[in-house]
């Protein structure tokens, strides 16, 4: 971590304690707690010092054996001309986030990329449908234990 | 040099039995609808050959020498190919919208000065004619657009009955221009009050203005790029004609290259002389020189390069859009056609003619 | 009959003017100018756009789900087949991820070329949307130049790579082959060809009076609203942010060349036309720069039997394409396929400034706003 | 009035319909993917010229199209709209396949929800050209097999009835059916590739 990336998450923690850094990604990454999520974003775009104004991306990970599906947010600031991963885990039973999307438009369709493809229900987003599939598509096709007969899945011995 | 002129109609007024009437009847029938023809193919083909050739590429080369069957082929295939009408279309209006579009196009073609001796009928209000007899071919569009029963052919009719209406002001005040100059209103007299010079030269710029004026509204008329709007590839898959296939498609096809003749005809009859040879006033030498070519000749010859001028306008220009078509026509070119013709009334009246 | 007064004493008596019924569209899948199975469902007023829905699924191909069970080296192919207008680009990105993961040094060689095709594959891209947009217009012939002169680009691609369009020559490690004995001089060749070739177009298209009316103050997109939609690349930097990832985080060799990235002011769609045809000329800039001195040295780094075994750890690399920031995110789990890859596709956030911009412009402006947006749907639905 | 089967009549009509029919064969503007930049490069870039062989009238709708070129994948909820649009061609209507998405699924046919694997799933085909995508060439031999095809295969007594569709850059006597029973005798042959599944719209299983 260099010396810009460790103010930037000094700045970070001081809004929000339970903040802490992530080992498991190979750029600077920071993981919140899912409820604080929201609030730490809307720091990290409001606040002056930060501003990372632009969400480049936003993405699932499913991770079956630990029961958890893990969020990662990527944020530009022009300012600081610096990337920043936020990630924050949920609980794979109760798939329940909060949406972003009034702090970044386009959050909105990432998250509908989301919802349809690992079926995790964002909480306030103003219009939660499938983006890529058919409405009445069973079943979310990225998540680990999908199954599919059409598929044809390719078994490796 | 003195021109006779003699039209199919006026023949068969002098024929002496009933049977000489009916031969020129049909004669006159069989020209228009020979010239109909002819010039789809050949306009379908060139138009194919010359676009290739400014894009660099051969265009049809398989079927006979350098493609010269292609339009046959495409004939015959659209022909024999399914004809099909939507479920809920207005049936009726559907298939008559192609023929009224081409019927249009056929009435015009009856009144073209081709030569002294070749014109089937010479009205002596052939300007009000062809002025009245080319608004028809937007009742066909229209129709054929709402009766498709498909919003984008909808809006392609629309946007075609928008813009030929409007344009049709712009066109007729240029041909009232030349009404002023050669004071008649019969074909055959706009052509012979051209003896001393063609109207784009003898009469001072107003001439060129009108001519340029009709050359835009024209364009604008046969729905060409950049006024292609009606049946704007990009935006409105195929406009008006959506929904049309086989031989109803290849008639909007037809009738849209006749038109393309038509108005070069009318172009070249009001403002560049018709079959009228080039002529200088005064200059007898020169003019009994340009008399050795006969006038079929001439006209064929300038309708093909005013042809080739539309042709070169359209693979070159990109499309406007609704508005500014509106715009042109409403703000820059009814104005310059009202005041081109108060010009004109002026060259009239002090007989400004350049030679 | 009306008098004009009493209809316009009415227009004004109804609330919000005289109403005319609206009615949708659908524009797509199958649509000339969506540039593929893109379908924008419109709401209409007449010839005025009202609102734009974009639906998109009709070309996802599941290349995510794919992935997770290719190893790193396979999922270069993958790539080529999403934005293949910048398919090196693409492999570009993944390979950047890997080598990052498996921490892998390059020599300059690979950094060059690598560069120098990234670049002739974005001058191509950028000479097909120029006749693309083109022919959205109305201008049938520009769409027959621009793809004479990518076609010349085309074939020196093809005779190093082996393919036209779906390159897979960047693969983490190195390059897939070394480059044709050719190569050199046939990339000199096209350049001074298309440097008198980008005048004459600009003669042709760019001065024309229609384009400008066509494209200036047409689908203007703020700086603030393109920040907010996540939008990047051309489309970007036509709203004044000048954010190039070749100049913010080089990779390759980028850091060592010459070149300006052009920014526009009002952010509309002639903005965004004159931004792409001028990265043409900052495109040739590079190639110029570094066609000369190509250093000696291998193509490939790493054993073409070495197993990519990926650390536990969540790589994201990225790369600055014809269209905008191509992000490659992969997660490994110890194993040589990844646990999960996803792609931060530029297409896809650029899609969604047409809902922002085109509301409340003409019908033919959306084709235009469409055509300059640049989009490739098969990078969007991946 | 009957007509013999073979009357001179009914044969020259014959070979003036298919005459034209072979040499004016309009495309739809059809493409999904990547193919569908090749098929531009073929049917318009200066120089390949598809206009050559008078197929350069690219029409927008399908009312006016004879050749639905399918160039790119076709996923599942794409397919719908694919027979759609073939249905609303009028007849005659041909149909290539372009690219080996269309033909099989390509390098999208394993783990795949989506991808449909080969479009003669839903509609018939007339000629296959393999390829990743094919080169412009492959196109044009592809054009050039169908316009053989057309020129041998129909007749005015017996419209509809047409030759088994060809791989185009294969021997010509190779049919579909004849790489299909290849594709499924490797399949089982080849113990490493192992599927888990099969998928019940999958029919050339039931055909081997």
């Amino acid at each position: 971590m260099s010396e810009r990336e460790a103010t930037i998450f000094s700045l970070i923690q001081s809004c929000c304690s339970e903040v802490i850094l992530n080992e498991g990604s190979g750029s600077f990454s920071i993981q919140v707690p899912s409820e604080k999520l929201v609030f730490v974003m809307e720091h990290l775009k409001k606040s002056e010092s930060l501003a990372f104004v632009m969400l480049l991306d936003h993405l699932a990970v499913d991770w079956k054996e630990m029961g958890e599906f893990e969020l990662v947010y990527q944020l530009y600031s022009f300012k600081l001309d610096q990337r920043i991963e936020v990630t924050t885990k949920i609980p794979r039973a109760i798939p329940n986030a909060h949406s972003v999307s009034r702090i970044w438009p386009i959050a909105e369709w990432q998250e509908r990329e989301v919802y349809d493809l690992f079926g995790i229900y964002y909480i306030n987003h103003p219009d939660l449908r499938r983006l890529f599939l058919e409405d009445d598509w069973k079943g979310f096709p990225l998540r680990k234990d999908y199954e599919d007969p059409f598929m044809l899945e390719l078994v490796k011995e | 040099m003195s021109w006779e002129i003699q039209t199919i109609a006026d023949r068969a007024a002098g024929a002496t039995s009933m049977a000489e009437v009916g031969a020129y009847l049909v004669l006159g029938v069989v020209l228009g609808l020979a010239i109909v023809s002819l010039m789809g193919l050949i306009l379908n083909y060139s138009e194919r050959k010359i676009c290739a050739h400014i894009q660099c590429r051969l265009g049809p080369m398989r079927v006979g020498f350098h493609g010269l069957l292609q339009p046959i082929a495409d004939g015959v295939k659209l022909l024999f190919k399914e004809d099909i009408s939507p479920r809920n279309a207005d049936r009726l209006v559907y298939i008559m919208a192609p023929f009224i579009s081409l019927l249009a196009t056929f009435l015009i073609v009856v009144t073209v000065p081709f030569s002294p001796l070749v014109q089937i009928a010479d009205l002596n209000i052939g300007v009000v004619y062809v002025a009245a007899v080319s608004g028809f071919g937007v009742l066909g569009v229209l129709l054929a657009g709402w009766s498709s029963n498909n919003k984008w052919s909808m809006m392609g009719a629309m946007r075609a009955g928008a813009q030929m209406v409007s344009y049709e002001l712009s066109a007729v005040l240029a041909l009232l221009t030349v009404v002023l100059l050669s004071q008649s209103l019969k074909l055959s007299e706009v052509v012979l009050s051209q003896e001393q010079g063609w109207w784009i030269f003898r009469a001072p710029v107003v001439g060129l203005v009108a001519c340029v004026i009709f050359f835009v509204a024209s364009c604008a008329e046969i729905n060409r790029t950049p006024f292609d709007l009606a049946e704007g590839e990009s935006e409105l898959t195929a406009g008006f004609h959506t929904e049309y296939s086989g031989l109803r498609f290849a008639l909007f096809f037809l009738a849209e290259f006749v038109n393309m003749f038509l108005v070069s005809a009318m172009l070249v009859t009001f403002f560049l002389g018709g079959w009228m040879p080039f002529h200088l006033g005064g200059l007898t030498g020169f003019n009994e020189v340009m008399d050795l070519l006969p006038p079929g000749i001439w006209f064929l010859g300038k309708v093909t390069v005013v042809v080739l001028l539309f042709m070169w306008v359209r693979w070159t220009f990109p499309r406007l859009r609704i508005d500014q078509v509106m715009n042109l026509e409403w703000k820059i070119l009814l104005p310059i056609g009202f005041a081109n013709l108060f010009l004109t009334s002026i060259v009239v009246l002090l007989d400004l003619y350049l030679f | 009959m009306i008098e004009v007064g009493s209809l316009k004493a009415r227009m004004e008596s109804t609330p919000g003017g005289l109403k005319t019924e609206e009615y949708f569209v659908n524009m797509g899948p199958q649509h000339p100018s969506t540039h593929g199975v893109l379908r924008l469902v419109l709401k209409m007023d007449g010839e005025t756009v009202r609102e734009v829905i974009p639906v998109l699924g009709y070309i996802h191909r599941s290349i995510e789900k794919i992935a997770e069970h290719l190893n790193g080296r396979q999922i270069v192919h993958l790539t080529d087949r999403m934005d293949y207008l910048s398919s090196a680009m693409n492999n570009w990105a993944v390979s950047l991820a890997v080598e990052e993961a498996l921490q892998i040094e390059l020599n300059p060689r690979i950094e060059t070329i690598r560069t120098i095709v990234a670049e002739l594959e974005r001058i191509q891209s950028h000479l097909l949307w120029w006749g693309v947009l083109g022919i959205d217009l109305g201008a049938v012939t520009t769409f027959f130049y621009g793809f004479r002169d990518r076609e010349m680009i085309t074939d020196i691609l093809e005779e190093t790579t082996g393919a036209r369009l779906t390159l897979n020559y960047i693969q983490p490690g190195g390059l897939m082959f070394d480059i044709h004995p050719h190569f050199v001089k046939r990339v000199k060749e096209v350049l001074a060809h298309l440097k008198i070739k980008i005048c004459e177009y600009e003669t042709l298209l760019s001065e024309n009076v229609i384009l400008q009316n066509r494209l200036r103050n047409v689908g203007i997109l703020t700086s603030e609203k393109a920040i907010s939609m996540g939008s990047t690349g051309p489309v970007l930097r036509g709203s004044g942010v000048a954010l190039d990832l070749r100049k913010q985080k080089p990779y390759g060799v980028y850091g060592s060349v010459e070149f300006d990235v052009p920014v526009g002011s009002v952010g509309d769609s002639w903005d965004r036309y004159w931004v792409r045809v001028e990265e043409i000329r900052q495109s040739m800039r590079i190639i110029e720069q570094l066609i000369d001195n190509i250093p000696e040295g291998k193509f490939m780094v790493m054993k073409p039997a070495k197993k990519l075994t990926l650390p536990k750890k969540s790589y994201f690399g990225q790369v600055e394409t014809a269209r905008g920031i191509l992000g490659v995110y992969i997660q490994g789990c110890e194993k040589e396929e990844p646990h999960r890859v996803h792609f931060r596709s530029p297409n896809f956030n650029n899609l969604w400034v047409i809902t922002q911009i085109a509301p409340g412009g003409k019908m033919a402006d959306l084709v235009a706003t469409l055509s300059t947006l640049d989009l490739v749907i098969p990078d969007i639905d991946r | 009035m009957a007509v013999e089967e073979n009357s001179f009549l009914l044969t020259t009509v014959d070979a003036l319909v298919n005459w034209s029919r072979a040499n004016s064969l309009w495309p739809l503007a059809f493409g999904t993917s990547c193919c569908a930049i090749e098929m531009m490069m073929a049917s318009t870039a200066a120089r390949h010229d598809i206009a050559r062989f008078g197929a350069e009238v690219v029409r927008p709708s399908p009312r006016q199209a004879d050749l639905l070129i399918v160039a790119g994948t076709i996923v599942k909820r794409m397919a719908s709209r694919l027979k759609r649009l073939y249905e609303q061609m009028p007849e005659p209507r041909y149909v290539m396949a372009t690219g080996s998405c269309t033909i099989a699924g390509g390098p999208f046919y394993y783990n795949s929800y989506t991808t449909v694997r080969g479009i003669d799933e839903i509609i018939p085909v007339d000629v296959f050209v393999p390829g990743c995508p094919p080169r412009p060439e492959g196109l044009f031999y592809g054009l050039l097999v169908l316009q053989r095809m057309i020129k041998e295969g129909e007749s005015v007594a017996q419209p509809g009835v047409r030759r088994k569709p060809v791989m185009a850059a294969l021997p010509p006597a190779m049919t579909l059916k004849d790489i299909q029973k290849e594709i499924a005798a490797l399949l089982v042959e080849r113990s490493e590739v192992k599927t888990r599944g099969v998928s019940p719209n999958r029919i050339w299983e039931e055909r081997a």
